[in-house]
């Protein structure tokens, strides 16, 4: 089949940034998967409480204390991280390259408290079906904290190399900061699932 | 935004057609010999190998089944025992359905989807060689358990508490589990490109209203993936806890619950359903166009019918529990909107049928296959409406006549149009075409006997033969129909061994294919049979719903990229208007690494808990050896 | 050899044909009032869809079929629309109708009064356990795999999963209802006409799923009673030798660790309640007629019968054999 | 003879599947009593079991459906009355490491057929040889300290305790800091 130019892509710029970039909207994608599966286990906790005569199960609530300050710490990680994905946008390598130790710090925080927080719970994931939902929901979170923090430590590394300085890290670094957004997001029903409902 | 030009000579306006080609196949070839194989990221070798794969498990599944008829063929058959016939019922429905069924879909989206909307590879083309290693690896992994007497004998929707701690014994049921986390990891992935090319590498021109059906269909197939799989990993994740660590989900002395399972379940379970059938109503209405001569009627009803579909699919998981005493009332609410879910089905058909009465039919294989599809699919899709009924299905659940109801969607539904669909594009995946006459043959066999060994089921139904029982007493009048049915799984399965002899003869020494063998409309037939490593050598602008029907005589291109590196197009969302130039990743063998990882995690934490933590670390280092710049071209930027 | 196979198809066939509506465990063979109406509702529904069915292949056929004249190809959206529309109108008013006619058939369903009989099942791997209950203690009993009930009294089930998922289904009588455990389904069930009705688990519960019957026998209030009366009796002391050592074998083997024979020493909880076992019809679940014979048999490899299923294997002497069947059969 | 047979058909059923997972729903008879020979120390403590038992694999450890069909038996025949879930009470604790006849096959299979003073009844004539040895190997299993994969999980009931592929035993014996029996190590 014979074939006619009509159009020329010649000008177009070799690389997309933010929703013109497929990894955004990857991103996105996956961030909607994840968000799915914490719908189902909050529900699941709900359905379970639904259920139970008394919640939470033959257990006292759990201690306010760490699950409160992971929230702080995460809450207040917004604030840099929306910084760090500005400043990816105009692409300055020397404040990105600093945002990004700050970011691993404040990805490592949570982790130290959420260690507290299992305990806290004040029920073992084996004892009854309210310990088993909450200890679900924690360490589903955990995960995503720790995925996520291994991705902030791997970039952080990456912009201090020589290949640092790249519309593409850049572009991935506003990915992360988007993905972390998520992270602190949906961390907040959860938080309000766990310490609170079980207070109702 | 304007940058200047790269290195001379390397765009592909700058280069002879020849010179273009050649260049280009140097940028997108895949090394050669085993390396390449397995480092590949072609969404074609990667699409062909899905297809083919899935086809070996559903002739495994096939195998299964013929055993299952064997054995029922006469009551009290002493064949096969309980033990291993509970563990060949399970085998089929699992395999048929997370390693046949929704895998062949994908696949053929990974291969032909990329071709249709006229871009170079899929979006994240590692990902795509990742989940392929992974859909394997959980393929095998069943079937290596199945051989070692340890597969899953608890139903391929694995009830607790039969499958639960205290009465799945053995590691049978996490087996199940597992193989579930496996199919699932890599249907997500598959589904993930597969939105982001959608939605971000068509064709210049190709605005919503002109993306072909089948890729609408895909696209909602893939937001149903996205957000149904979620619940089977809920569920089988917090089944293996209950086995493994002694979770209490469903444990009701602990404040568990039997029927959570369930919901959980068939809240994927039932969309499954129409992860399956939405691909294959895609390809009906693809393939009806080039057969019936003529553009689908009523482009609109039916992407608005796909939709409706992939909307109502959440609104029905409950009529699979209609006996298990949920209140009656809200039983009734999933009555209606299971029956509701039959409209957009009727526009759809309607549409069909509407499209063949305008236009002069060619009788080909496919628009056989189409035709047999129409038949047996309004039948399944009216049994349907049947257990839709809470009462009709008080009386009916968990027999034969669901039995047939469920084939007659999923096979007549679901493998009809793809077997059409595999006539149709043949030559674009091997550059030959398949017998005519076999196809022929092949289809009335597949069809004859498809009906003739799936409908008396219906009857056996309602004369009370329930479900997954290995066999029946003399004394029930169930005999004749049971002997009946298996002979006529002879002819059914004649009819699939002549269409795999079809296949293979076809793709050594078919008749070589020109480029558009059907005339058919759609981007894919603009390129060679089978597409270059870089599917067009100019990226195609599309002008309407049927390219290559309104512009017979020349192909509208776009020129600019370049060819010495792997660089494909980016477009808006809605007007599909060009937005960057972006590269596409080369050929890489982390992603193989990255599976075998993964996969010695999943298999490993069956036994142990700990798996999960000692086994993310190789995960996590194969992740980063990955996603690690290389220092291509693909990285500039 | 094809025609062999031509035969049993021609004879598979025919089977079929004279099958069709007859058989002792079948949703088209209704004996009770529910089971009567869900029986309409099944024929009124399959008759409206075969109709569309054909209306739909007719209209393929035509298309499919039809002389046609040159024309261009464009639809007009007018007949679309129309077509469209039509499509929708016709599906909304069919299943809209069935909507409401299996939403009414759902409230006749299961509509039970005070007086009723009650009875508890228990669903158990492969064997149904059953306890009627009456107004006062004396009046309950257990029996195993066979329930007798009066004719055109509704007869409440309670019904309690105890192990795995069950399902409690007598096509003639009514629809299925699941037994789950750690909840409480009921049942509502009524014969109008005497007859013995057979019934199957329906939902998969392991090894022996497939051989885990019941029987329903519908019988006159009089009948019912004498019978009732004679369940509530101890077992009867044997007389004869042969039976008495019968009942020492069983006492002496792992019989007596399973199974309870009321009156004697034998109390065993987690095998079916055998006191009056030569009275019922079948045995295993209703895998055998209930005689002398068939129950050696059982007893002798209870294994190779029902596989999987949790009768052991007691090595029994022929003797011990002989009397300890000829025992149970006696116990009427 | 019998006991020839009965090996060679042991034997022949090693040889046939998976050992973990495959499931012996019917033990032959000559095999059956050759399981019953059991050749026990004067004591009562420990001893042989008869070669068949290895030829066989010992499935009663090894297998799966046995140890959860042993798990079954526990409850059927009423051990939880004098042994509880394992912790004991009139009977004696299958958790402490302390096995008052050793803690081999030979010797739980001995104290359930033939019962032991202080109150252990004879099983004989209650329980088949196959349903005995299923037992012990259950009964074995409650008290590992190495969590089996082939051991059962926990059951549909209130918790008492970890299930047995939990190694319940080894985690009372951690939880220390002075073990039931401060005398008995992990390995008994």
């Amino acid at each position: 089949m014979r074939e006619k130019v009509v159009l020329d892509l010649g000008r177009l710029p070799p690389h997309g940034m933010g929703t013109t970039s497929v990894t955004w909207w990857g991103t996105l994608a996956f961030m909607l998967i994840e968000g799915t599966g914490f719908a189902l286990v909050i529900a699941v906790y709900l359905y379970l409480m639904s259920l139970a005569a008394a919640w939470p199960i033959n257990a006292p609530p759990p201690d306010l204390l760490p699950g409160t300050l992971v929230t702080l710490i995460l809450l207040t990680s917004l604030a840099p991280n929306i910084l760090i994905s500005r400043w990816a946008e105009q692409q300055d390598l020397r404040k990105v390259r600093i945002g990004m130790v700050i970011m691993s710090i404040l990805g490592i925080a949570p982790l130290v408290v959420r260690v507290f927080e299992f305990p806290a719970l004040k029920v073992s994931w084996d004892s009854n079906a309210y310990g088993s939902v909450a200890w679900t929901l924690l360490g589903l979170h955990t995960t995503h904290i720790i995925t996520d923090l291994v991705d902030t430590l791997v970039l952080a590394a990456l912009m201090f190399t020589r290949r640092g300085n790249n519309e593409r890290r850049f572009g991935d670094v506003r990915d992360n900061a988007m993905y972390w957004n998520f992270v602190v997001v949906t961390w907040l029903p959860i938080y309000g699932c766990i310490y609170w409902l079980a207070r109702l | 935004m304007s940058r200047p030009a790269t290195t001379p000579g390397t765009r592909d306006i700058e280069l002879q057609r020849t010179g273009l080609t050649s260049a280009l196949a140097e940028t997108w070839k895949t090394p050669s010999g085993l390396w390449g194989a397995l480092a590949t990221v072609d969404h074609k070798i990667i699409g062909r190998r899905y297809i083919l794969t899935a086809f070996v498990f559903l002739a495994l599944g096939g195998v299964l089944a013929a055993l299952m008829r064997i054995q029922l063929a006469l009551p009290e058959a002493r064949l096969i025992g309980p033990d291993r016939y509970n563990q060949i019922f399970t085998m089929h429905g699992a395999n048929m359905m997370f390693l046949f069924a929704v895998p062949v879909m994908e696949a053929v989206a990974v291969y032909f989807v990329p071709l249709m909307v006229g871009t170079r590879n899929i979006a994240f083309p590692r990902l795509n060689a990742f989940s392929y290693w992974i859909y394997l690896a959980g393929g095998a992994m069943l079937w290596i358990a199945f051989a070692l007497d340890m597969g899953p004998d608890v139903g391929w929707f694995a009830y607790v508490p039969l499958s639960g701690p205290q009465y799945g014994a053995g590691k049978r049921a996490d087996i199940w589990a597992q193989m579930i986390t496996f199919t699932e990891i890599s249907a997500l992935a598959v589904a993930v490109e597969l939105v982001v090319t959608i939605f971000k590498q068509r064709a210049p021109g190709m605005t919503l209203n002109r993306i072909p059906v089948f890729v609408w269909a895909i696209l909602v197939t893939s937001f149903l993936v996205i957000m149904a799989m979620p619940a089977i990993v809920v569920a089988s994740t917090s089944l293996i806890l209950d086995r493994l660590v002694g979770t209490h989900f469903y444990n009701p002395a602990e404040g568990g619950d039997v029927l959570l399972w369930q919901h959980l379940f068939w809240f994927f379970g039932h969309p499954e359903v129409y992860i399956i059938f939405l691909p294959a109503a895609g390809m009906v209405s693809t393939l009806i166009e080039p057969f019936a001569r003529r553009p689908a009627f009523g482009y609109l009803a039916l992407v608005m019918a796909l939709i409706a579909t992939g909307i109502l699919a959440f609104g029905l998981w409950v009529h699979h529990m209609f006996v298990a005493g949920l209140p009656r009332l809200g039983d009734s609410f999933f009555t209606a909107s299971s029956m509701a879910i039959a409209m957009p089905a009727g526009i759809q058909v309607f549409c069909w049928l509407a499209t063949l009465w305008d236009g002069t039919p060619d009788f080909k294989t496919p628009l056989l296959f189409i035709i047999g599809f129409i038949v047996t699919f309004v039948i399944g899709g009216l049994t349907g409406v049947m257990v839709a009924s809470v009462p009709f299905d008080t009386q009916v659940h968990d027999t034969y006549f669901v039995v047939a109801h469920f084939h007659y969607v999923l096979i007549g539904g679901a493998v009809f149009p793809l077997l059409g669909a595999i006539h149709y594009w043949f030559p674009k995946l091997t550059g030959r075409m398949m017998s005519e006459r076999l196809g022929q043959w092949s289809f009335w066999l597949i069809f004859a006997g498809f009906n003739a060994t799936f409908f008396p089921m219906h009857i056996l139904g309602l004369q009370g033969m329930p479900r997954r029982i290995y066999t029946y007493q003399p004394d029930l009048p169930w005999h004749g129909l049971n002997l009946f049915v298996s002979l006529s799984a002879i002819v059914l399965a004649a009819g699939f061994l002549l269409f795999f002899i079809n296949a293979i003869r076809s793709a050594r020494s078919g008749e070589v294919a020109t480029d558009n063998p059907w005339n058919a409309p759609t981007l894919e037939w603009a390129t060679t049979s089978p597409p270059p490593s870089y599917n067009f050598a100019m990226i195609p602008v599309v002008g309407g719903l049927q390219p290559l029907w309104e512009n017979r005589d020349a192909l509208s291109v776009a020129d600019g990229l370049r060819t010495d590196r792997r660089e494909l197009l980016v477009t808006t969302l809605a007007e599909a208007e060009p937005q960057a130039r972006e590269a596409s990743p080369q050929h890489s063998i982390w992603p193989l690494w990255a599976a075998i990882a993964t996969t010695i995690m999943l298999i490993w934490s069956i036994f142990s808990p700990w798996a999960v933590v000692w086994g993310a670390i190789p995960v996590a280092i194969t992740l980063i050896g990955w996603f690690w710049p290389k220092g291509t071209p693909e990285d500039e930027s | 050899m094809i025609r062999a196979i031509g035969k049993t198809c021609m004879r598979a066939m025919l089977a079929a044909l004279l099958a069709d509506c007859s058989g002792w465990q079948s949703a088209l063979d209704a004996h009770g009032p529910s089971a009567v109406s869900l029986k309409q509702l099944i024929i009124v529904i399959v008759v409206v869809c075969s109709l569309v069915w054909m209306l739909v292949m007719t209209t393929m056929i035509v298309a499919l079929l039809r002389r046609r004249e040159v024309r261009p190809a464009t639809p007009s959206p007018h007949r679309m629309t129309v077509a469209v529309t039509g499509a929708v109108v016709a599906t909304v008013l069919i299943i809209g109708t069935f909507t409401v006619i299996s939403f009414l058939a759902t409230h006749a369903l299961g509509v039970a009064g005070q007086d009723d009989l009650t009875i508890r099942v228990r669903g158990l791997q492969w064997w149904w356990g059953f306890e009627y209950i009456g107004p006062n203690p004396s009046d309950r009993f257990e029996t195993a795999n066979e329930i007798h009930i009066p004719v055109g009294r509704n007869v409440r089930l309670k019904l309690e999963g105890l192990d795995v998922i069950h399902s409690f289904w007598v096509p003639s009588l009514a629809g299925k209802q699941d037994l789950v455990p750690g909840r409480s389904n009921e049942l509502t069930i009524r014969a109008d006409n005497p007859g013995v009705y057979r019934g199957q688990c329906a939902e998969f519960c392991g090894m022996q799923h497939a051989h885990m019957a019941l029987l329903v026998i519908a019988q006159s209030q009089d009948d019912f009673d004498r019978w009732s009366n004679a369940q509530r009796q101890a077992a009867r002391q044997p007389a004869e030798e042969e039976l008495a050592a019968g009942l020492q074998t069983f006492l002496a083997k792992p019989c007596a660790g399973c199974h309870t024979i009321r009156g004697t020493a034998a109390t065993g909880k987690t095998g079916p309640d055998l006191t009056h076992v030569g009275s019922r019809r079948t045995i295993a679940a209703g895998l055998f007629e209930t005689t002398r014979g068939s129950l050696a048999a059982w007893i002798a490899d209870p294994q190779t019968i029902k596989p999987g299923n949790n009768m052991p294997m007691v090595p029994l002497t022929p003797d011990e054999l002989r009397t300890v069947s000829a025992y149970l059969a006696s116990l009427k | 003879m019998k006991r020839m047979t009965g090996v060679l058909l042991g034997l022949a059923t090693a040889l046939a599947g998976c050992q973990r997972e495959e499931r012996q729903l019917r033990l032959d008879p000559p095999i059956a009593d050759a399981l019953d020979r059991i050749a026990l120390m004067p004591n009562g403590i420990s001893g042989a079991p008869p070669d068949v038992y290895f030829a066989l694999g010992k499935p009663y450890e090894v297998n799966a459906y046995n140890l959860s069909q042993g798990k079954r038996l526990y409850s059927w025949f009423g051990c939880k009355a004098c042994h509880g879930d394992g912790q004991g009470g009139i009977g004696p604790s299958f958790l402490d490491g302390w096995w008052y006849y050793g803690p081999e096959m030979v010797s739980i299979f001995a104290s359930i057929r033939d019962g032991r003073p202080h109150g252990m009844p004879a099983y004989r004539d209650k329980m088949t040889t196959d349903q005995i040895w299923q037992l012990a190997g259950y009964v074995q299993a409650i008290g590992s300290y190495e969590g089996k994969t082939a051991a059962p999980s926990r059951n549909d009931e209130k918790q008492t305790r970890p299930a047995e592929n939990r190694a319940p035993a080894k985690l009372l014996f951690d939880e220390g800091p002075i073990p039931v029996h401060a005398d008995q190590g992990p390995t008994p």
